[in-house]
């Protein structure tokens, strides 16, 4: 199964539990944000999201993820808007039968939401302006 | 002649300081004949960005024609994760 | 900072909350028991561990990953004992900058941890046979 | 003559059908002279099992010499995770 969020509020990790029987791995993924941007120090990052479109591609990507790696399961929370230093703006759970494909599956889905998804952040520095983030990742 | 509406974020929203334009082109332009306009409306500014194209909020080719009353965006790198 | 435990009572998460700044990365990997074992339903398995050795390799390696990759934080609790299906049997969480480093880093440690940790493990069918698990990975 | 405690996990326990056992061996025996030992009273059980040596908790390479009261460990393959 396929879930995926873009949501506002400041994420709530996906309930995990132990009721899966057939997946021997569960591999969680959270991106908080840092405290240096380019080399200067940052209070939070502001998220801007192409409404509605952000979330298509999440969730085609989503797809692609589970079409390319055998893996059933992909839930997926992105917080857009501004972002404290150490919060999660991305949260990723998937689940597999071993942890190799759990593992690539993760680095694939998370390089394709970086090359795809249509979300931009603003850095928010400490003095409290406002630049446009330029991480390369 | 028909209406495009024009979605700016991030890189394109600063150069044209503008969240939304509307934009009247003639009947058959492309997407590219769309870009080519808003890249000479930036006045230079985003010469160094890379642009993609979505219309209707997926991604297509630059060759793509526009019809009447398409949402456009150029897209510039962009930053999520 | 590491922490590695080997422990007998069902698996506790690690506490994970906002506090890191310099860390973008944050991966979380749970080991679950599978409900088959050579194409046969199991209702369990039980690990046997080198009492000792165990957790003494187990912290070496844990050591060699923080040298290997650039990160300072990982912690560890591997289960032994009887383990339901379902359950999990191993969890780890590596922090990291980026999570490239932290997703080469967890697969490292795994795989490391799958090499040379001196621990067993047999199979309790639905019958309540115990048999050796032959389990390659 | 030196006395060691050999310890027995998974295979080799199973092979010897004992977690445990004292074994006495000339002065200057080395880990591989034990393990032609072991491997003759599991009578062929572990013919196909690969074994590492641990003496006192780490890994030793095979020709370690083994001294009076060593725990030793012939480790076959593991099954952590």
């Amino acid at each position: 199964m396929i879930k995926v969020e873009i949501i506002r509020d400041p994420v709530k990790l996906f309930t995990i539990n132990d009721d899966r029987k057939e997946d021997g791995a569960e591999l969680v993924f959270n991106g908080r944000v840092r405290n240096m941007e380019r080399g200067k120090e940052i209070i939070a990052l502001e998220y801007e999201q192409y409404e509605g479109m952000a979330e298509l591609e999440l969730k085609e990507i989503a797809q692609r993820t589970c079409k390319k790696f055998p893996i059933k399961d992909l839930f997926c929370r992105h917080r857009i808007g501004i972002i404290n230093v150490g919060e999660i703006s991305l949260h990723v759970v998937i689940w597999s039968k071993h942890r190799r494909e759990g593992l690539e599956a993760m680095n694939w889905f998370i390089s394709e939401l970086k090359k795809h998804v249509p979300i931009w952040k603003w850095a928010i520095m400490i003095d409290n302006t406002r630049v446009p983030s330029e991480c390369k990742h | 002649m028909m209406k495009v509406n024009v979605k700016c974020f991030s890189q394109v929203q600063y150069a044209l300081g503008q969240t939304e334009l509307l934009v009247e082109l003639e009947n058959g332009s492309k997407a590219s004949d769309l870009e080519k306009l808003i890249r000479i409306r930036a006045k230079g500014k985003l010469d160094d960005v890379s642009l993609r194209v979505a219309i209707n909020k997926n991604y297509v080719n630059e060759d793509t024609e526009l019809k009447d009353s398409d949402e456009v965006a150029f897209i510039p790198p962009v930053q999520g994760g």
